[in-house]
């Protein structure tokens, strides 16, 4: 996204603003309090809202369903964990590294510490917008952003459940929220960044949030090997109530995630929310038949699964594709994934335990090279094309699986990755937090 | 006296305790069980990996009672408790040696 | 709706735009982008994701806290299920059936897969609305418009709960979706209706989707029959926790629900958000006090039951009533859903399991006439009659039944309604999806 | 807040409006309908769904899960019942006595009923507006504000968990609503109210929400005395799964109270949602380092207590600081909040159970004193003092406590005010509501 | 050797576990067992559905124990288990053939 | 007839009962019960409060066997069990009066 509505907002700017503004900003910068739409910026703010509630109690709930009974909490306080820490770092310096212009990889520190984002008031009446977001204020895309910085590294959990130190999972989400989320943001969706002029299209985060995080996932499951007694002792989802509830709060708080990086309450919001209902209610059916025809019961974590799937592979395509083509990609992504999830791992052997990169990394590169083949230039007013996305995609994956895996070494080796035995047998809510459940 | 210990199928509790009831029992103690034997359990699958559950649910009773009413709780218990389906359960009688009411301190027959 | 905002928004934009506005267009047309109000449209994006928040998790929890433990996760899912077919229907050709012209009882097919709803990019920039909401892209009408579609089926869920077959159930909604929902919808809603011409007022769909689903909830609890055990064994609601979280979120998501009804952020929907809000309170402490003097104790159950009747209730009169209004229906509604659900139910002897009817049915007919009674003039700019509304009511009551009777019997000839007693009586959860809560 | 935006807005509306509105209303006016905005209107009206959100499910499950099973319901019962009876109550009287110019301690009745709350419909279009919001319809201002009334007092029932009886409860909620809450927020909020008029700054409710219902609860765990078997008897969390959740949902539900107080979808409602964001993530790590380096383990309890105590304290900020020193109010919060509700209350022996005061009464304490340390002219366009600051924070720390704990000792003389021992060891679920849950 | 079995009061369980341990008692085993006897149970209505609730919490413990303890901890739990209020509970005692300690493989009395 | 009662660690539970099966025994009935030893529990804080969870989860298996059988099955729940480490449990024997399979109606030996 970003760029793109960028221009469409230019577009629509020009037609009702002086001619002077037709040259955009390609920085940060301050602007009279009456260019601010009230509008876009309500809806702004409500899809900031939703986005984190994505991750708590969302995406916590999806994760904390899943595991045995004795690591629910664990779970939960991971991503509720992350949440706390990349909010600050997004403070420090994250914010500044990927959205300022700096380099064609990395922004730089003029926004760190928010230093500069400001609201003038009365009788200057200025405020700082992003010049990725025109006509709102800077402080609401800035948040706006700092929920997908957050709930990304959230979504690595779920490949490591239920074995990983608590401060060895500090570690290793901060480091990567500035070494590995930063710079791909930066590369795909800041105008200086070089996928970005390369043409990749990613409106809402198909490649940034969900390959990227899949295969830091992958690399996870690689470090730390399985869980003890894996493929031995039986392991079945404690409470999937609390599953199909993170599901549907996935669900509903995507629509801030999709519909929101439109950057404002317009034609292409509402079409960006439509395909992403088709993508993933056609995901969901996919996962769900195909689960009915080849294990003969269709399951409630199957079509919870499907769907977050389908989220995960319109998110790229959400602001350029029409409704067929978003039924297409969410039958095909549910399909892929669910074979994923369910045999590929298996027979590749890996733990990944509640399917991080199953669902997020597969689903994502399904989602980014089919918005290069359904990019509607009506819809967005640019082209695609698979060759440029297959680049974004591997881009992606070399670097996301490959900074994620030193990473997790280097902690492994410092101050180590993984619990004892003992602590894992007895489940990390009491080994690890020192809580448990009734 | 005599325990009798009696594995049933989870949704016959209130007949039995019923029919019991009507043979003089005052008392009846009742444990969540799984059982393990020629019923067997079912499958479930979650994301591709099968777990077979073989542990069935049950209900255990236990009911201490006088030599005297021995027989007719046994049959009260049978009679309440069969489907004639496998998996119907066990009856197990063990002796007691003492029997206390903790109130009053009574001690056996008086205490049951 | 509808209709009136329509008005509504005409008469406001009349004063705003060039006179050759004033003749409101009465089907789907394109329009150019900057008379699009984003103030609206970021309202309408948030109705969207409240009144889909109202089905998953909200109504799934409602229910799924009430059924016994072995079958929480199958009543979860049907609701989630019915949300996924119902957006692939209502794309095929649901939403073209309800709110195209076509005839006095039901629409075309022209808008079929969405068929011309476009987005069109700069440098033309125009966009398609519906002609019953000019200031919003269709797009988030048609989305809007889906999350009513896919919470009325998911209601009758209520009375049939834990007997029924999933493939059935899935073949059922599909069909009343289609059959009974759209046609309902366009006689009521769409100028064209002859129940919208005949002056029948229905703000947010107290007579299409609760009359409605109660009458299919009442049908299919005469043709499916008692759950096993029903008046022998004991059937508790194994966890109100849930059933607590699911009333408060209807209650949240019912923002949406009415003041979205009100197509726009403007008076009328903080009027509809208001009387909402009063209207449900006075319920839930009718249904609480009347139980509390009956029964002896005030229950969650019963308090969280009341609210969803006030909300029912006020449905069809949100836009047209005044506060004091909205406290009568709200108390009126809380008490004779009590005297429904606790005695009427039992007196007749059927088994509306999670009384879909007694608090849906009912509440939507005690809405419907009082609507008639209490509408306000001033606030909606029209005038209502009960006897225009009771014949509405009939229309709704009669269709509902006997369509639904129908189609019910079909699917009972055909692959069967009911699931075997062994697997009721060992549970939906484990019987039709191999899962199962610890 | 209140006072400030509205000078925000009329700085704007000047800007844009004939000259002759510059001079403000004083009280609740009919305006044209074109004067209201659509953008700050959807805003306002999602902040409502959002705060209201925050009571239900949210405070419900943050409360419900710390008790012991046996008593969870009951808790959950308390906030919904609230929600009910406030809600009545600011139709009656509630919001007329609070938001109406009146006297310098307590509006007047001009606005009981909602009476003179209207919307004329074409061809009149006119509404009526608050002047404490003047771009928005006053439904949606006093809908709003009724929410805040909502939360409040839920917020007390931390204090005495377990063991006051329901009848008693409503009884206590009702009068300290219009006696104690309604008098507050008139001082603090309404332009004639005499703490407003002295300088005191509380932009989202710091004072008038958390001190007050800080103060009631720490009157309430005096009044009412221990829980039964309290220090002897184990009382953990039956379920931090619901904890969690709920501090999640007060999260996100808090850009409605926070960010909604700017009244508008503006540069200032941008800040507020960024620092509040900034000060919760800093007080939870501040909680969990100082519970890890203390305690040894860091828990899930902590890190949402954290949370919590972070909300609380930068509400009264939100809209007057920058981001840094919304850092330092966080930080300072979490690790106060955290001695206070773990080494203060266990020396002090009073059984605060759930910490409503330790939280929202020292949380909203620092938060008001630091708002007078930290307030920035450049955002908020106001000065402030601590000692300004300390003056607000003495009259309701005196006024909440003293007339709380009369309220409470009217109410144990005459129904009674804790359940019996029987009841309180059967628990709360049972003896009082009929229920219980698997 | 015996099995003393006792069915308690559930909030009684840690004065119980403390008073057989005061009497030498090196171990102790619980389950959550529901009870039915003169100590009747409660009602719940749900939308005007009456359910009678016949059974009421109970725990059971179990300690085994050599002879020579056995009346000390049936003294010990029935002065630490006793309310006077109906429903304290009973004790069951039997007798025990043989007890093994798994971790050792020692028998009986050494492995109690 | 004996009745032989394990205490277990919970994670053992499988082995255990693949272990006996081995043995020939037809059937099992499995208990989730909480135990006080030797081994220690752990303790949770919560806001300050800290909370000494003395029980330990453990899993109680019970078979009914016949005397021929009861040696094989006890050396099978030794070896199956033994962890080596303090917590892993006991086994306890009680003679059987009588057993009944309820389905049938058949006593004794048929019924096991
Ligand atoms: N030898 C045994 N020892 C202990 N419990 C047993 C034994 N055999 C059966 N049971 C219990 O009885 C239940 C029913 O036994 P099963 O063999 O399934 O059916 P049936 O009772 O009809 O023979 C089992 O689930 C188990 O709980
Ligand atoms: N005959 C019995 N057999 C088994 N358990 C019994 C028997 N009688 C009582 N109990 C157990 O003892 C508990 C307390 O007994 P009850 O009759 O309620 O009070 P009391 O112990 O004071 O006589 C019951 O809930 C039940 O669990
Ligand atoms: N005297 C006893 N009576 C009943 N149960 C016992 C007794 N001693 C031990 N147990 C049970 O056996 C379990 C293990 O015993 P413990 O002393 O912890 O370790 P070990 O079995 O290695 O000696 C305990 O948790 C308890 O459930």
């Amino acid at each position: 996204m970003k760029r793109l509505p960028m221009l469409a907002f230019l577009a629509v700017l020009t037609l009702l603003m002086p001619a002077a503004w037709a040259d955009a900003p390609t920085e940060p910068t301050l602007i009279s309090v009456d260019k601010i739409s009230a509008g876009d910026t309500a809806w702004m703010l409500t899809s900031t809202a939703l986005v984190l509630m994505m991750s708590i109690p969302g995406l916590a709930l999806f994760y904390g369903g899943m595991v045995r009974k004795k690591n629910v909490l664990a779970t939960l306080m991971q991503t509720f964990a992350i949440v706390c820490v990349v909010t600050i770092l997004w403070w420090l310096a994250g914010y500044s590294l990927a959205f300022t212009p700096g380099s064609k990889v990395l922004g730089g520190f003029s926004r760190a510490l928010f230093n500069g984002m400001t609201f003038m008031h009365d009788p200057v009446n200025k405020l700082s917008v992003s010049h990725l977001a025109l006509t709102i204020p800077e402080t609401v895309y800035a948040m706006f952003q700092l929920t997908f910085a957050a709930i990304t590294p959230a979504l690595i959990c779920g490949a490591f459940a239920d074995r990983m130190k608590f401060s060895a999972m500090l570690a290793f989400m901060a480091a990567w929220s500035l070494l590995v989320y930063a710079p791909i943001a930066h590369m795909v969706w800041e105008p200086t960044g070089w996928l970005n002029i390369a043409g990749v299209l990613d409106y809402a985060g198909g490649t940034v949030v969900h390959i990227n995080a899949g295969m830091a996932g992958l690399a996870s499951c690689f470090v730390l090997g399985k869980r003890l007694g894996y493929g031995r002792e039986a392991m079945p989802p404690h409470n999937l109530t609390l599953t199909l509830i993170g599901a549907s709060l996935l669900w509903v708080g995507w629509f801030g995630f999709n519909a929101g990086s439109a950057g404002a309450a317009d034609g292409r919001a509402g079409f960006a929310m439509l395909v992403t209902q088709l993508a993933t209610a056609a995901a969901a059916l996919g996962w769900m038949f195909a689960e009915w025809i080849s294990k003969g019961k269709p399951s409630v974590l199957g079509i919870a699964s499907g769907a977050v799937a389908g989220l995960v592979a319109i998110t790229p395509a959400s602001g350029f594709v029409g409704p067929t083509p978003a039924v297409i990609i969410g039958l095909v992504a549910g399909v892929v994934c669910f074979v994923a999830a369910t045999s590929l791992k298996h027979a590749l052997k890996y733990d990944d335990s509640l399917d991080a990169f199953g669902v997020h990394g597969i689903g994502g590169i399904i989602g980014a090279l089919l918005t290069g083949v359904f990019v509607s230039k009506e819809i967005s007013g640019v082209d695609g094309s698979v060759w440029i996305q297959l680049k974004g995609v591997a881009v992606t994956v070399a670097y996301g699986f490959a900074a994620s895996f030193i990473i997790l070494k280097i902690i492994d080796m410092s101050i180590g990755l993984r619990v004892s035995e003992e602590q894992e047998r007895e489940g990390l809510d009491i080994s690890l937090h020192g809580e448990s459940i009734e | 006296m005599k325990l009798v210990t009696a594995i049933i199928k989870p949704f016959k509790l209130d007949e039995v305790r019923k029919a019991v009831s009507d043979v003089g029992v005052q008392g009846v103690t009742v444990t969540e069980v799984r059982g393990f034997g020629r019923q067997r359990g079912h499958t479930e699958i979650y994301r591709g990996a099968e777990y077979a559950i073989e542990f069935v649910p049950k209900t255990k009773i236990e009911i201490a009672v006088e030599n005297g009413l021995l027989d007719q709780v046994i049959e009260a218990i049978i009679k309440s408790a069969r489907t004639g389906k496998v998996g119907d359960g066990k009856i197990f009688v063990f002796d007691l040696v003492q029997v206390v009411r903790i109130r009053t301190g009574e001690r056996d027959a008086s205490a049951i």
